[in-house]
C-alpha cells in the first residue's frame, strides 16, 4: 500500500472519522449508536490507518502497552463505576438512584452513570479491534517469516 | 430411627460406647503397626500380635456386659443415615471366634513370618483386615456392616496376594472384583430394604415389610444371598476361594478360612434368622416365606456340601483341597441355616445351634488343619500332595494335631464336629418328621453321604502326607519352633473341650443367643440338656463312618480319589470364565466401537452439510459462468454492431465525398458569375461617384449661408449667461443666512451604519449561546487540529 | 454506606472479573505479583463463599436486584441454597487448583503466556460464580459464552498440537451449543416476555396450551445446549480429547467443575423455570434420563480400554456427569440431592485424580497406565491419594463416592425405579475394574524397587491433592452437615 | 409417559442405527436430507406459532415494555431508550458482553503467543 493517494487521502479521512466515533460514544444515550458502535469506528479508523501507511507506523500511534491498559482500563472503569453506587450505598451498578445527577433529558452530559458507561465500553472496545487487528497481523507476520 | 419398636422386647438395651472402640482398636494398630514399621524391623510383629491380643481381651470383656442385654451405640451423624453398633450375644460369640482366630494365627505367624519378604505389608493389612472382619459382627445396621465388609475385602486382598506370584496377582484380582461385586449387589439388596422398609437397621423386620409383595422379598434375600455366598463360598459362587487359597500361603487361608469366611455365615444368619424371620408369632404369610426360603437354602447348602466335598476328593494340591473342604463346611452350616428357616415357630432353635456351632468347630479344626500345612510347607517348600508323603516320622506331633482334627472334622464321638453335626442332622430330621416330605428325607440321606465323603478325602490327605514312603530330600532334620506349635496346642485343647462337654456352652451360650431371637420357646427348651451321647446320635454317626470307610476304601482300591479330571472339566472353566470373557470382550470392544460410530456419526453429518455446501457452491458457480458467457455475447454483440457501425462510417465518408465534388463544381460556376458581377458593379461604381461629386458642391453653399446664421445666435447666448449668474448669487446668500449645519448629521448617520456590520461589540453577547454543545464543538475542533496536527 | 453480606454475590463477581482484567497489566509490569493477585481473588472468592453460606445458612436465602431494578425490568441475582453450594464447591476446587498449578503451569507454559492463563481463569471462575447466582437467562447466557470460550483458551494454551486440535472440536460443538442455549432464550422471551426465571414460571404455565411447539423446541434447544456444554453422552464427544490435553490444572477444573456449572445451569432451568406440569406431558426427562444412564455404562467401558491415564479419567468423567443428569432427571427429592451431591463429591474426587496424574506426569512424563507399575514405592503420597480417590470411585463405604451412589440410588428406589440402582451398581463394579488394577500395579506391581527416574515433586502439589484425599474421607464418614443442606437446597427448589 | 419415552429412545436408536451402519451411499444422503426437512419443518412450525411480530397483544407487549417505553427518560434520563436498557435496566448483561470480548482477546493473544 505505498500510494501516495491513499495515505493522503487516509491521512485527511483519519481524523474525521476518529472524531465521528468520538461522536457516537458520547451521544450514545442521546441518539442511534452508543459505545459498542462508536467503539467499533474508532477501531476501524486505527485499522485503516496501519492498512495505509504500515504496521510500524500504525503501532507507533497506538503502542501494545497502551492499548493493553486501554483494553483493560476500560472494563475497569465500567466496575469501578459500578462499585461507586455501591459506595454511595446502593447496588452494583446503580445509576438514579444512587444519586448519580441525571441532568436534563437531551443534554449530553445528562443520564448519570450512563454516560460513563458508554464512554468506558466505548474504549474498550475500540481497543479491542486494534489490538486484535495488529496481533493477527504481526502473528501472521511472524509465521510467514518462520516458514 | 424407632429403636424401640423394631429391636426384641425382652432383651434389656444397654448404651455402651465399647462396640464402637473394638474395631478401631486393630484399625488404630495398623497405622501404628505401619509407623513403626518404618522405623524397626524387629517390633512391628510382636506389636502386632499384641494388638491382636489386646482385641482378643477387650471382646472377651465384653462378656459381662453382653449377658444383661444388647449393647449399642449410634453414632447417628456419620455417614448417609448413621452408623449403628450393637452387639447381642450372638455377635459376641462370633466376633470372639473371630478375634480369637486372628490372635491365635498371629501368634502362629511371628515364627513363620521372620523370613518373608513383604512382612510389613503383611501385618499391617492383617490388622486392617481383622478391623473389617471384627466390626461386621458389631455392627448394628446393614450400611455400617457393609462398610466394613468392604473394608474386610479391601484389605484382604493384599493379604491374598502376599506371595505376589502371577498366580498370586491374578488370583488376588479375581478375590478383588468378586467380592467388590457381592459387596455391590449386597449393597443392591441394602437399597431395596432401605426403600421398601424405611430403616436398614438388623432387626426383625417382617412387621415393616408387611404388605410388601413377596418377590420383592425374595430379591432382597437373593441380593443378600449372593453377597454373603460369595464371601462363604457358597457353590455357583465359590470359584475365587480354591483359586484364591492354592495361590496364597497356608497362613492367609487360616485366616481366610477360619474368621473371614465366617463374615458371610454370619450375614446369612443375621438376614435369613432375624430379619426375614416374623417378629409376630400369628403372621402367617410372613411363615410361609420364611419356610419356603429355607427350604431352598437347604438346598443350596447341600448342593455346596456335596459338591463341595467331591471337589475335594479330586485335589492334588492341599490348599485347594483344604478350600474345597472350606466350601463343603460351609454347606453343613447353610443347610442348618436352612433347616431352620424351614422349622420356623417349631425347632428353629436346633437348626440355629447347629450352624453356630458348627461355624465355632469349623474355625478351630480348618485353622488347625491350615497351620499343620503351614508348618509343612514351611520346611518343604511344597503344597501339591503327590510329592509329599511319609512325614509322620518327620512330625509326629504333627501327625497327633492332624488326626484330633480329622476326627473332629469327620465327626467322631467325643470331638467337636460330633456335636455340631449331631444337631445339624438332628434339625434335619425334625424337618422330615414335621412336614413328612421325600425330598427332606432324601436331603437327610445327601447329608450323610457329604459327611462320609468328608471322611474320605481327609483319609486321602492323611494318608498322602503322613503315611507312605517319604521322599529323599525331606529326609532331614527340621527344627520346629515352639510358637508353631502353641496354637496348635490352644486349638487342639478347644477341639476337645468342647468335644466332651458341649452341652455346658450349648446351654451357656448358644441358648442365650438363641433366646434373644423370636424363637420357639418350646425348642430351646428342647435343647436344654439336649442328649449327645444318647443311642439315636450314636447310631447315625456309626452309620456315618461305616459308608465312609466303605466308600474310602473303595476309593483307595480303585484309585478314584487320583483321578484326575480333565482340566476344562470345571464349572469355572466351563461357565464362568467363557461368560466372563466373553461380556468383558463384548463390552471393551463394544465401548470404542460406539465412540467410534458416534464419532463417525458426526463426522458423516458434517461431511453431508459439506456436500450441500458444495452443492451450493456450485450451483453458485455455474451462475458465474451463465454471467459470464452472457458477457461475453453480448461482447460479440457489440463488437458487430461496431462492424456495422464502421460500415455505415464508410458509406457516409464516399457518398460525401460525392458530395464535395459536386459543391466544387458549383464554385466554378459561381466563380464566373462573380466576374460578371464584378463588371457591372465596377461601371454603376464610376456612374455613382459622378452624381456624389455634384452632390458636395451643393452642400458647401449651403454650409458658408449657415455659418453667418450661428455667429448671430452665439452673441445672445452669453448676454443670457451672465444675467443668471447674477440671480444665483443673490439666492446663495439668502439661504445660508435662514439653515445652518444641515449636512453634518446626515454624513455622521452613514458611518454607525458601516462599524455594526464589521466591528464587536462585547457589551452585546448573549450568555446564553455558550451551551456545553459549543464548548465541546470547541474542544473536538481543537481535537481536530491536535490530530491533525499528530497524523502530519 | 452499609455494605452487609447481600452485596457479596456480585462482589465476587465483579472483583473476579477485575482481577482478571488487572491481570494481564500486572503480569506485564510486576510479574512476582501476578500469581499472588489469583491466589489473594480466589481465596476472597473462597473465604466470601464460606461466609455466604453461613450466612444463607442462617438468614435463609436472599434475592439481589442489579443497579437497583427489581425483577421484571432488570437483572436479578438469586442467592439460593443452590447458589451458595455451587459457589463454594467452584471457589474451593478452584483455589486447590491454581494453587496447585503454579508449579505445575511454569512448567508447561511458556513465560509469556502464564499472565494469560491467570486471566482467563479468573474468568472462569467469575462465569462459574455467575452461573451460579443468576436468575436471569439471558445473562445465564452471557455467562456461558465467557465459560464457553475461556475454557476453550486454557486448553488450547499448551504448546502442543493435540490441545489445538481438541480446543478447535471443543470451540465448535460449544458454540453450536451456545447457539442452542441462545435460540431457546430467545423463544421463551418471545411467547412470555419474560427472561426471569422466576417470571417465567409464573407465565409459562398460561402460555404453555397456545405454544405448545415453541415450548418443546426450547426443551429440545436447550437439552443440547446445555447437553453438548456437559458432555453428556451422544453429545460428549469434544471432552475425552479435550481434557487430556489440557494441563493438568486445567483438567481438574474442567473435568470437575466446568461440566458441572452446566448440569447446574440445566437444573436451573429445567427445574426452576419450566413448570412441572410441563414434564408430564413432553417426556424430556425421561429421555435425559435413558441418555444419563447410556452414558454411565457407556463412560465405564471406554474408560476401561484406555491407555493414557488422563483419557481414562476423562472418560469416567462422562459417567460421572451421567451420575449427576439421573439425579437431576428422576426429578425426586432424594435423587436431586444426590445429583448435587455428587456434583460436590465428584469435583472432589476428580479433580484430586487429575491432580495426581498431572505429578506422576511432571515428575516421571509418565502417561501411559501400563507403565506406571511400582509408583506407589516412588510417589507413595501421590498414588496413596489417587488410591483414596480410585476407591470413592468405585464406592467404597468411608469415601464421598458412596455417599453419592447412595443418595442417587435411594432416589431411584423412592420413584420405583430399580432398574437404576441395577445400573449404579453395575457401574460401581466396571469402576472397580479400572480404577484397581491401576492402584494394585502402582503398589505390589513390581518385586523390588521399581526403575523409574522420579522428579521432585514440590511440596504444594502433594499438600493440595492431600487436602482433596482428606475432604474425601471427610465428607464420606461425616456427610450430615452436607446432607441436611442438600435437603433444604432441594425442597426450596422443588 | 413410558410409551412416549420409549417412542423416543426407539427412535433414537433407529437413527443411530441407520447412520452408523448403512454404507456412505446416496441413500445416507437423502436420510440426512429428511432429518434436516424434519428440523426445518419443526423450526419453521415454532416461527409461524410465535406471535406475530409487532402486534399488540403479543406477550412480551407486558410491563416490562410498557416501563421500558415511557419511563425510561424519568428512570435514567436517557432519551434513547436503547441506551437505557443496556447500560442501565440490564447493564449487568453489558458488563458480561464487555467481558465477552475481553476473553476474546485474552484467548486469541495467550494462542498467539502460545505458538
Amino acid at each position: 500500500m505505498e500510494d501516495l493517494l491513499v495515505r493522503i487521502i487516509c491521512r485527511l479521512v483519519v481524523p474525521f472519522v476518529q472524531l465521528y466515533g468520538l461522536y457516537v460514544i458520547t451521544h450514545g444515550h442521546l441518539s442511534p449508536g452508543g459505545g459498542f458502535a462508536g467503539g467499533a469506528i474508532v477501531g476501524a479508523s486505527m485499522i485503516l490507518f496501519a492498512l495505509a501507511f504500515n504496521l510500524e507506523a500504525g503501532s507507533r500511534k497506538l503502542s501494545h502497552d497502551i492499548s493493553l491498559l486501554m483494553e483493560s482500563g476500560g472494563a475497569i472503569g465500567f466496575i469501578l463505576a459500578g462499585f461507586v453506587a455501591m459506595l454511595l450505598g446502593q447496588n452494583f451498578l446503580t445509576n438514579k438512584a444512587a444519586g448519580f445527577p441525571l441532568g436534563v433529558p437531551g443534554n449530553l452530559f445528562s443520564s448519570g452513570a450512563i454516560f460513563f458507561f458508554s464512554v468506558a465500553i466505548g474504549f474498550k472496545v475500540g481497543s479491542t479491534m486494534c489490538t486484535l487487528f495488529y496481533n493477527l497481523i504481526e502473528g501472521s507476520d511472524r509465521h510467514r517469516s518462520s516458514e | 430411627m424407632n429403636l424401640a419398636a423394631v429391636t426384641a422386647g425382652e432383651t434389656a438395651r444397654i448404651y455402651h460406647i465399647w462396640p464402637v472402640i473394638l474395631p478401631l482398636i486393630p484399625l488404630a494398630g495398623g497405622i501404628l503397626v505401619f509407623a513403626l514399621g518404618r522405623l524397626s524391623k524387629r517390633i512391628y510383629p510382636l506389636l502386632s500380635f499384641l494388638v491382636t491380643l489386646v482385641t482378643l481381651l477387650s471382646t472377651a470383656g465384653l462378656y459381662p456386659l453382653v449377658k444383661q442385654g444388647d449393647l449399642y451405640c449410634q453414632l447417628p451423624k456419620f455417614m448417609a443415615v448413621g452408623l449403628s453398633f450393637r452387639v447381642d450375644l450372638l455377635s459376641f460369640i462370633f466376633a470372639l471366634l473371630v478375634s480369637l482366630a486372628w490372635c491365635v494365627v498371629t501368634l502362629f505367624s511371628l515364627p513363620y513370618m521372620r523370613q518373608e519378604k513383604y512382612s510389613l505389608t503383611y501385618f499391617v493389612f492383617l490388622l486392617f483386615t481383622l478391623a473389617g472382619n471384627l466390626g461386621v459382627m458389631v455392627t448394628g445396621d446393614w450400611v455400617t456392616f457393609f462398610l466394613f465388609f468392604e473394608l474386610m475385602t479391601v484389605a484382604s486382598y493384599v493379604l491374598v496376594i502376599q506371595n505376589r506370584t502371577d498366580e498370586a496377582m491374578h488370583a488376588g484380582m479375581y478375590t478383588l472384583v468378586l467380592g467388590i461385586a457381592g459387596g455391590l449387589v449386597l449393597l443392591g439388596g441394602v437399597f431395596l430394604l432401605h426403600s421398601l422398609a424405611g430403616h436398614v437397621q438388623i432387626s426383625p423386620m417382617m412387621l415393616a415389610l408387611q404388605g410388601v409383595p413377596a418377590w420383592s422379598l425374595a430379591t432382597i434375600l437373593i441380593c443378600f444371598m449372593v453377597g454373603f455366598g460369595i464371601k462363604a463360598g457358597m457353590i455357583p459362587l465359590h470359584v475365587w476361594m480354591p483359586r484364591a487359597y492354592g495361590a496364597s500361603p497356608a497362613i492367609v487361608n487360616a485366616f481366610s478360612s477360619g474368621a473371614m469366611v465366617k463374615a458371610g455365615i454370619y450375614g446369612i444368619i443375621r438376614i435369613v434368622l432375624l430379619v426375614f424371620t416374623p417378629a409376630d408369632m400369628a403372621a402367617k404369610e410372613a411363615f410361609h416365606f420364611a419356610a419356603s426360603a429355607g427350604y431352598v437354602i437347604i438346598w443350596l447348602g447341600l448342593i455346596t456340601m456335596v459338591f463341595g466335598a467331591l471337589m475335594a476328593l479330586l485335589q492334588n494340591h492341599a490348599m485347594r483341597l483344604l478350600s474345597y473342604s472350606s466350601i463343603s463346611q460351609m454347606g453343613y452350616i447353610i443347610v442348618a441355616i436352612g433347616s431352620a428357616a424351614y422349622l420356623f415357630g417349631l425347632e428353629e432353635a436346633m437348626g440355629f445351634s447347629g450352624a453356630v456351632f458348627h461355624a465355632i468347630n469349623h474355625t478351630l479344626y480348618k485353622v488347625s488343619f491350615f497351620l499343620i500345612f503351614a508348618i509343612i510347607f514351611y520346611h518343604t517348600g511344597e503344597y501339591r500332595l503327590d510329592r509329599l508323603g511319609g512325614l509322620w516320622r518327620k512330625f509326629p506331633l504333627l501327625m497327633v494335631f492332624f488326626l484330633l482334627s480329622f476326627g473332629a472334622i469327620s465327626g467322631l464321638p467325643l470331638l467337636n464336629g460330633y456335636a455340631s453335626k449331631t444337631l445339624i442332622h438332628d434339625a434335619l430330621l425334625e424337618a422330615h418328621h414335621y412336614y413328612h416330605t421325600f425330598d427332606i428325607y432324601l436331603a437327610e440321606r445327601l447329608f450323610v453321604l457329604g459327611s462320609a465323603f468328608t471322611f474320605c478325602y481327609y483319609a486321602k490327605l492323611f494318608y498322602c502326607t503322613f503315611l507312605g514312603p517319604l521322599p529323599e530330600k525331606y529326609n532331614v532334620n527340621y527344627h520346629t519352633s515352639f510358637l508353631m506349635y502353641l496354637p496348635l496346642a490352644l486349638l487342639a485343647a478347644g477341639i476337645i473341650l468342647l468335644g466332651i462337654w458341649p452341652n455346658i456352652f450349648i446351654e451357656n451360650y448358644l441358648l442365650p443367643a438363641a433366646s434373644q431371637f423370636q424363637f420357639y420357646r418350646g425348642g430351646i427348651e428342647h435343647l436344654t440338656g439336649f442328649h449327645f451321647f444318647s443311642e439315636a446320635p450314636l447310631n447315625a454317626s456309626a452309620t456315618i463312618f461305616l459308608l465312609a470307610v466303605l466308600l474310602a476304601l473303595i476309593g483307595f482300591r480303585f484309585r478314584f480319589f487320583w483321578w484326575k479330571p480333565p482340566a476344562n472339566l470345571s464349572v469355572e472353566k466351563i461357565v464362568l470364565q467363557p461368560v466372563v470373557s466373553f461380556l468383558y470382550r463384548m463390552l471393551t470392544h463394544l465401548g470404542p466401537k460406539t465412540d467410534n460410530a458416534i464419532n463417525s456419526f458426526y463426522y458423516k453429518i458434517a461431511s453431508d452439510f459439506l456436500a450441500l455446501c458444495r452443492v451450493v457452491g456450485q450451483m453458485d458457480s455455474s451462475l458465474d459462468s451463465f454471467y459470464e458467457n452472457s458477457s461475453r455475447k453480448a461482447y460479440q454483440i457489440v463488437e458487430k454492431s461496431r462492424n456495422l457501425e464502421d460500415s455505415l462510417v464508410d458509406a457516409y465518408d464516399r457518398s460525401s465525398k460525392g458530395a464535395y465534388q459536386l459543391i466544387e463544381r458549383g464554385q466554378l460556376v459561381d466563380e464566373s458569375l462573380n466576374e460578371a458581377y464584378d463588371l457591372s458593379s465596377m461601371k454603376a461604381y464610376r456612374l455613382m461617384e459622378k452624381s456624389r461629386q455634384l452632390d458636395e458642391s451643393l452642400n458647401s453653399a449651403y454650409e458658408s449661408s449657415g455659418r453667418a446664421a450661428k455667429n448671430i445666435y452665439d452673441k445672445t447666448a452669453k448676454m443670457d449667461n451672465a444675467l443668471n449668474m447674477a440671480y444665483e448669487r443673490s439666492g446663495k446668500a439668502a439661504k445660508e443666512l435662514i439653515v445652518p449645519g444641515k449636512d453634518s448629521t446626515q454624513t455622521s448617520k452613514r458611518k454607525s451604519k458601516v462599524s455594526s456590520s464589521f466591528k464587536i461589540n462585547p457589551m452585546e453577547w448573549n450568555i446564553k449561546n455558550l451551551n456545553f454543545d459549543t464548548l465541546l464543538l470547541a474542544i473536538m475542533l481543537g481535537i481536530v487540529f491536535f490530530v491533525l496536527f499528530f497524523f502530519r | 454506606m452499609n455494605l452487609n453480606y447481600e452485596h457479596l454475590p456480585v462482589i465476587i463477581v465483579a472483583l473476579l472479573l477485575l482481577a482478571a482484567f488487572l491481570e494481564p497489566i500486572v503480569y506485564r509490569h510486576k510479574k512476582s505479583w501476578a500469581a499472588p493477585l489469583v491466589i489473594a481473588s480466589m481465596a476472597f472468592f473462597a473465604l466470601s463463599s464460606l461466609y455466604l453460606m453461613a450466612a444463607v445458612n442462617y438468614h435463609g436465602p436472599f434475592n439481589y436486584y442489579l443497579g437497583g431494578w427489581a425483577p421484571p425490568f432488570g437483572i436479578e441475582l438469586e442467592i439460593d441454597y443452590l447458589a451458595v453450594f455451587l459457589l463454594l464447591t467452584f471457589s474451593v476446587i478452584g483455589l486447590i487448583a491454581i494453587v496447585y498449578g503454579l508449579q505445575d503451569l511454569k512448567h508447561g507454559l511458556k513465560d509469556e503466556v502464564l499472565g494469560w492463563y491467570f486471566t482467563l481463569y479468573l474468568l472462569l471462575m467469575a462465569s462459574m460464580a455467575g452461573i451460579s447466582v443468576t436468575n436471569d437467562l439471558f445473562n445465564m447466557y452471557v455467562f456461558v459464552e465467557i465459560s464457553a470460550i475461556s475454557a476453550c483458551a486454557i486448553i488450547s494454551i499448551k504448546e502442543s498440537r493435540e490441545c489445538i486440535e481438541a480446543s478447535l472440536k471443543y470451540l465448535i460443538l460449544s458454540t453450536l451449543g451456545s447457539g442452542c442455549i441462545l435460540l431457546a432464550t430467545a423463544m421463551l422471551y418471545m411467547i412470555t416476555g419474560h427472561l426471569n426465571i422466576g417470571y417465567l414460571n409464573d407465565v409459562l404455565p398460561r402460555v404453555m396450551s397456545h405454544y405448545p411447539n415453541n415450548i418443546l423446541i426450547s426443551l429440545g434447544f436447550f437439552v443440547v445446549g446445555y447437553g453438548v456444554k456437559a458432555a453428556l453422552f451422544p453429545l460428549h464427544v469434544w471432552l475425552p480429547d479435550a481434557h487430556t490435553a489440557a494441563p493438568s490444572p486445567s483438567s481438574a477444573v474442567l473435568s470437575g467443575l466446568v461440566i458441572k456449572v452446566y448440569a447446574a445451569a440445566f437444573l436451573k432451568v429445567f427445574l426452576k423455570a419450566y413448570p412441572r406440569e410441563i414434564f408430564l406431558e413432553i417426556p424430556v426427562m425421561e429421555i435425559v434420563l435413558f441418555l444419563s444412564v447410556l452414558a454411565i455404562l457407556y463412560g465405564s467401558i471406554v474408560a476401561m480400554v484406555q491407555e493414557d491415564i488422563k483419557k481414562m479419567l476423562a472418560y469416567s468423567s462422562i459417567a460421572q456427569i451421567g451420575y449427576v443428569f439421573l439425579g437431576f432427571s428422576l426429578m425426586g427429592q432424594r435423587a436431586v440431592a444426590g445429583g448435587l451431591l455428587h456434583i460436590f463429591n465428584h469435583a472432589m474426587m476428580k479433580s484430586m485424580l487429575f491432580l495426581a496424574a498431572g505429578i506422576i506426569i511432571y515428575s516421571t512424563g509418565i502417561r501411559r497406565i501400563r507403565d506406571m507399575k511400582g509408583l506407589g514405592v516412588k510417589l507413595p503420597l501421590t498414588m496413596g491419594a489417587f488410591t483414596i480417590g480410585a476407591l470413592s470411585m468405585v464406592g467404597i463405604p468411608g469415601t464421598n463416592g458412596f455417599i453419592s451412589k447412595w443418595q442417587l440410588a435411594l432416589g431411584a428406589l423412592d420413584l420405583g425405579r430399580p432398574i437404576i440402582v441395577v445400573v449404579i451398581l453395575l457401574s460401581s463394579l466396571l469402576n472397580c475394574l479400572y480404577y484397581m488394577p491401576i492402584v494394585i500395579n502402582a503398589f505390589f506391581g513390581v518385586k523390588g524397587e521399581p526403575e523409574l527416574e522420579i522428579g521432585k515433586v514440590p511440596g504444594v502439589m502433594l499438600y493440595s491433592i492431600l487436602f482433596l484425599g482428606f475432604g474425601i474421607i471427610f465428607f464420606g464418614i461425616y456427610p450430615a452437615p452436607l446432607l441436611a443442606f442438600l435437603q433444604k437446597t432441594v425442597t426450596a427448589i422443588l | 409417559m413410558e410409551v412416549n419415552s420409549l417412542t423416543a429412545m426407539a427412535i433414537l436408536v433407529l437413527a443411530s442405527y441407520i447412520f452408523f451402519y448403512l454404507p456412505a451411499s446416496r441413500l445416507r444422503g437423502v436420510l440426512v436430507l429428511i432429518m434436516l426437512g424434519i428440523i426445518g419443518y419443526a423450526l419453521v412450525a415454532t416461527v409461524a406459532e410465535m406471535p406475530t411480530f409487532g402486534a399488540s397483544a403479543n406477550p412480551p407487549h407486558n410491563e416490562v415494555y410498557q416501563r421500558y417505553l415511557h419511563q425510561a427518560v424519568e428512570d435514567t434520563g436517557a432519551i434513547n431508550a436503547i441506551a437505557a436498557i443496556i447500560t442501565d435496566y440490564r447493564a449487568f448483561d453489558t458488563l458480561g458482553e464487555v467481558t465477552v470480548l475481553f476473553t476474546a482477546i485474552a484467548a486469541a493473544l495467550s494462542n498467539l503467543k502460545a505458538h
